[in-house]
């Protein structure tokens, strides 16, 4: 199997996706703090291995569903960061027009069905779309991202079923980061790990390093070959980790200074950086390039997206409804 | 169901499914088939329209519905679905945002319940949340209503709750005559559509149309036009509500019948006008009358100027604010029956 | 392990109990099709022995959970016939006073916390009373039964997850009759059995042959002591097999007669009757007297329920709300 | 909040929960804290009362409202759960029925979807569907309403849904000074108690009793008396009103403002009493108008004698038929402010 690391383009890409997801996020951080971005916010600082290692294994044309944690699927899976941000902002220009906001950004043009509000509440809508593809006789896979607490609500148990019996084109990628909130993984199961949980549907289950970006890949790019085999769908769970609170209104009561610290000290991308150098696929220099290219591609997008017009009130009555 | 009068606004459409079928005779058969067989006439139209449920495949339907489409359309359109109402939604709402048209099929409206987190936060949202950017053409049909002894939690009236989410279309069908042209223009809808069947209502009968002409959602029935009381009324109060009506005119009572037929949108200007003309309006439904949607209509006339032709206050008749109880005696006093129907018409007459 | 069939006065009360549920099945069943009872009906016949096995290993103050498919549950854990039989007949002398029919009969006193006309409803209910039996200090356990078909919702998963991290005191009891109404377990799960869902929680499965009220009530009281030890859940599959339809709208479509009538073949009483016997613990005649005296029983009690007065409708809005 | 006049029918029940409490001074809080204090009051006096939700144990709840609970009480009565809303408050009715008083948190009542079955078909219905042979005391406390920019998933307001529901009871506390007694009075309520408070007023403060008076569920209190019109008003929404009632007043507009503080059971008669005397009624919710509470207000009126007492037509004042949006300026337009309440009172006093 042909790795991430293993030549100087898909490195190239791989490196970009997720210096632009880390670069996006703080730069929403940013804005947040500085007061200039409203509502709440969930970011994947820490986690953008998963991310993108699941996305570059699927095609343009599979589809996946995201989370409130989503930012970093949407980047990986191709989202313009202008329209992102414009939506972040408030801005008639973005994705949503303002009205779906972080929790809500969905491209379906790159085949991004949504993010989601509602912990689970993905999952069974990745299912009916692998159905939908299936009954469409095309053989597109959809990969649902979810976390590690999403396995306790009822809907992941539904819709892997569902996928399962059905063998629908469907990638189960659980990103544990060992809490649900501030409930932890070793509390919220009295099992080991989440790829456990399959084998009461029948489907494999594997865990992989979900700081390892390569690694990753090859767990879902296996998985989505099975899908788009025909021969059902996978849970693939990747452990990781998110450096951030939960959302803006966690005081990081239930994790200690020192996990934090080690699990900073496992960031995906410094590592993917350091193994590409190592092997003499890139060069310092274009790690170095990289991510000053994501540093400037954030801030264009947002300083483009805030010189959007801002989302208009006038029209919220006719929105509601689709016509024809 | 007796019409003695019907009138809709908003003019229905002919579409043709299938060559030949416009124009031909109606043909009399059971609320039931006339689903069946808008399910089967939408899905031979268009490769896109499916069904999933419980049920539905094999063993026809808890409540016979899907019938024979199973044996027609085989496993993959009629797709028979493990007992995981929240799954199946979701799968149907992932299928729509995919491109297809889904029916799911919920056996008893009660189990919505389980169901409500896809059908309200999902379904009835995204294309707003997403800014218009994606749609979802979805119908999910359940029987709501008492009347079959199976108590509490399986004869709920839940329509109030679907009307109350933005997004979502509503219909209650009230007759086998129009659930057709009802079903078909849900089908076509690009938005969520609820579409609640009364139970009671799958074994009555009526003329039903043989082309594949749609009934506009958003179209009010005159179902008979009265001289002294409006009544409106939703689902399986409707036939009720004209039996008692033919039994007032013997009694020189002389009562409109407006039907809303789709909950949401709510097409309110024929009840208005019907009720500035009588002067009185009794509201009935099956439900609960707390927060019901008698509530809304009463509401709509009362903020119009219809209510300065009031003769009489409005009078709700509704479900006792009670659960469904199993034993028969209880079942039929917990929802309005002819005779209080006649006895609420009567004393709004006598009183004003 | 002491089994129902090694003395004379358990076996008598196990096949009592086996008996007791068949006849008064089999009245209801009569009753209906005469048009003298109401509404709509799931029977148990042909799955007296995980019933009678689940609850013979229960303390009179333990609790049980029930379902839809409930009479068996119901006697078998010490209801009265003729409080039931009233029920059904709508009569104010029924356990819920005609409210609730026979998907709702409840009888707090000898610990039946209900049945449940919601597929899967009382899964959650019995974790919590485990949890409060816990909360209280008290050792009681809960059995919950629910079926094959069950086990596919979203509140099996989310119950027993909570029953696992936080070991309540529960024996999960799967009666997998192979069908949840017409769809087989063959097409509702891609696992060979139920017990093998227990894995993704971290809890014991067994599975066991349930039309033999032996094995079943083994499993179930190795699972008590378990529970009762604070030890947590198990999950005890029971395979097993309704004679009847699912309901009285069943046109038996989905199985074949080959199939039933060899179900028929493995009758639970039949089986338990000649164990006995043969083993010398009860004479031929025992039996015959046991299953006379159950006619009877089931007789008397339906006649009487019959003779009771009606379910009044007069007092319905006040029966909404409890007062104090 | 501002009170001119409060004025409750019922009678506030003063029980002394610890000794020495009842008598002291109130102390100004926050909402929040009122309702921590209340539920540490609760478990103080009564073992039977514990709390189960996501994320209420260290972390404090998604509101701050558990806060140090946690660390009083332990984790076995401060019981954080996993993201399972269905099973916890299933687990909820089983602990109640075997003779706990559990308190449910949801961290957004957009999330009581999830658990709609064990709400509705389950805890509402068990004590009446058993014929009374056993209860279901429990609490579902939820966060509903707009305003933190969280978007259409997590700013329902489904108050409307519960208050239909034969079976439950459901509250909604207004203000900080309230918020304790009503708490207080649904712990102690033997019945399912849906009780939604709204998250832009957890951090308002009002004086709190330090005594445990409860606060009878089904009292309305009228927190203003004016001539000219009365205002209906539910949750956040009454402090909107009240400030609105300010400006009107300066105005020369007189009107009153009243609070049914619990939905189900509404105690109707002070509402009809203020409409009668001031002739015109103006309902105003943040939720949804179509089939809302406010709907249910207004067939009361119009079913009573007040209707004739009506100078003008009933008007409601509501959230837009809309899912809730993100942007804040879009979010904002679609519930009312007080600009519109002023607006809206305006155009009445001057149509009529
Ligand atoms: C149904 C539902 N319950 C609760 C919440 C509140 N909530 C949002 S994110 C979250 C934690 C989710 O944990 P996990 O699935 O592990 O994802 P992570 O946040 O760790 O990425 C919770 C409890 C929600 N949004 N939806
Ligand atoms: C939530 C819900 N969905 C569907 C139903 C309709 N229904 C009643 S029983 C049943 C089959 C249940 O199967 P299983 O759990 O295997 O129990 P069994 O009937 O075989 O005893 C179905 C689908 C229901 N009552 N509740
Ligand atoms: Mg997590
Ligand atoms: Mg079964």
């Amino acid at each position: 199997m042909v790795r991430l690391g293993d030549d100087p383009a898909t490195a190239r890409r791989t490196l970009e996706a997720m210096w632009r997801i880390r670069r996006f996020e703080e730069a929403v951080d940013d804005l947040f703090a500085r007061g200039l971005m409203h509502g709440t916010m969930h970011l994947s600082i820490g986690q953008e291995a998963s991310a993108t290692g699941a996305c570059f294994a699927l095609r343009d044309d599979d589809a996946i569903t995201s989370t409130h944690r989503g930012h970093g699927h949407c980047i990986a899976k191709g989202a313009d960061l202008e329209r992102m941000m414009a939506e972040l902002l408030a801005k008639e220009t973005g994705y949503c027009r303002g009205r779906g906001g972080s929790m809500h950004i969905a491209d379906v043009a790159t085949g991004n069905l949504g993010a989601n509000g509602i912990v689970g509440g993905g999952i069974p809508i990745a299912a009916g779309a692998g159905l939908a593809y299936r009954l469409q006789g095309i053989d597109r896979v959809v990969v649902s991202f979810f976390g590690d607490g999403a396995t306790n609500e009822g809907a992941f148990h539904e819709a892997v079923n569902l996928a399962a019996i059905w063998k629908l084109p469907v990638v189960f990628v659980c990103e544990n980061n060992k809490y649900g909130m501030s409930f932890s993984t070793e509390k919220s199961m009295a099992v080991e790990t989440i790829a456990e949980r399959s084998g009461g549907y029948g489907l494999p289950g594997v865990t992989v390093d979900g700081n390892d970006v390569e690694a990753v890949n090859e767990a879902v790019t296996t998985a989505v070959d099975r899908a788009r085999a025909g021969d059902g769908p996978t849970l693939v769970e990747a452990l990781t980790y998110r450096w951030k609170g939960h959302s803006k209104s966690d005081k990081n009561l239930y994790r200690t200074r020192e996990e934090i610290s080690e699990w900073r000290d496992k960031d995906p991308i410094g590592r993917f950086e350091a193994l590409v150098v190592e092997r003499g696929v890139l060069t310092a220099t274009d790690v170095e390039e990289i991510r000053a290219a994501a540093t400037n591609d954030v801030r264009d997008a947002a300083r483009r997206a805030n010189a959007a017009p801002d989302a208009n009130p006038d029209d919220l009555l006719d929105a509601v409804f689709a016509t024809a | 169901m007796t019409t003695n009068t019907t009138q809709t606004t908003g003019s229905a459409t002919r579409t043709a499914a299938e060559p030949g079928a416009t124009g031909s005779e109606p043909r009399v058969m059971t609320y039931s088939e006339a689903i069946r067989e808008a399910i089967g006439e939408a899905m031979t139209a268009d490769d896109r329209v499916f069904m999933l449920g419980e049920d539905i495949g094999v063993y026809g339907g808890a409540f016979g519905v899907s019938g024979d489409l199973y044996h027609r359309f085989g496993p993959e359109r009629i797709r028979d679905t493990p007992i995981s109402e929240l799954g199946i939604v979701g799968a149907a709402v992932g299928a729509a945002l995919a491109g297809m048209r889904p029916i799911v099929e919920i056996q008893f409206s009660d189990f919505t319940c389980q169901a409500m987190d896809q059908i309200v936060n999902q379904a009835a949202k995204i294309h707003f949340m997403l800014g218009g950017a994606a749609q979802v053409p979805l119908v999910l049909r359940a029987p709501l209503g008492s009347g079959t002894g199976a108590a509490a939690q399986h004869s709920q009236s839940l329509e109030a709750w679907f009307a109350h989410v933005p997004g979502l279309k509503v219909v209650m069908p009230s007759c086998a005559e129009e659930v057709k042209g009802l079903l078909l223009a849900a089908i076509d809808d690009p938005n969520p559509v609820v579409f609640l069947e009364h139970k009671l209502l799958y074994r009555t009968s009526g003329p039903v149309p043989a082309g594949s002409e749609r009934i506009p959602l958003g179209s009010t029935a005159v179902r008979r036009t009265g001289r002294d009381l409006t009544i409106v009324a939703t689902g399986i109060m409707v036939s009720r509500c004209l039996e008692a009506a033919e039994t007032l005119a013997h009694e020189g009572i002389d009562v409109s019948v407006v039907d809303p037929r789709t909950l949401t949108p709510l097409d309110a200007r024929p009840i208005l006008d019907d009720v500035s003309r009588t002067g009185r309006a009794l509201l009935v439904q099956e439900a609960p009358g707390h927060v019901g949607y008698m509530a809304e209509i009463a509401s709509r006339i009362v903020e119009s100027p219809a209510i300065f032709r009031l003769l009489a206050p409005i009078r709700r008749l509704s479900g006792l604010d009670a659960p469904i109880p199993y034993a028969p005696q209880l079942e039929t006093a917990s929802v309005p029956q002819v005779d209080s129907i006649l006895e609420a018409a009567r004393t709004m007459l006598k009183e004003s």
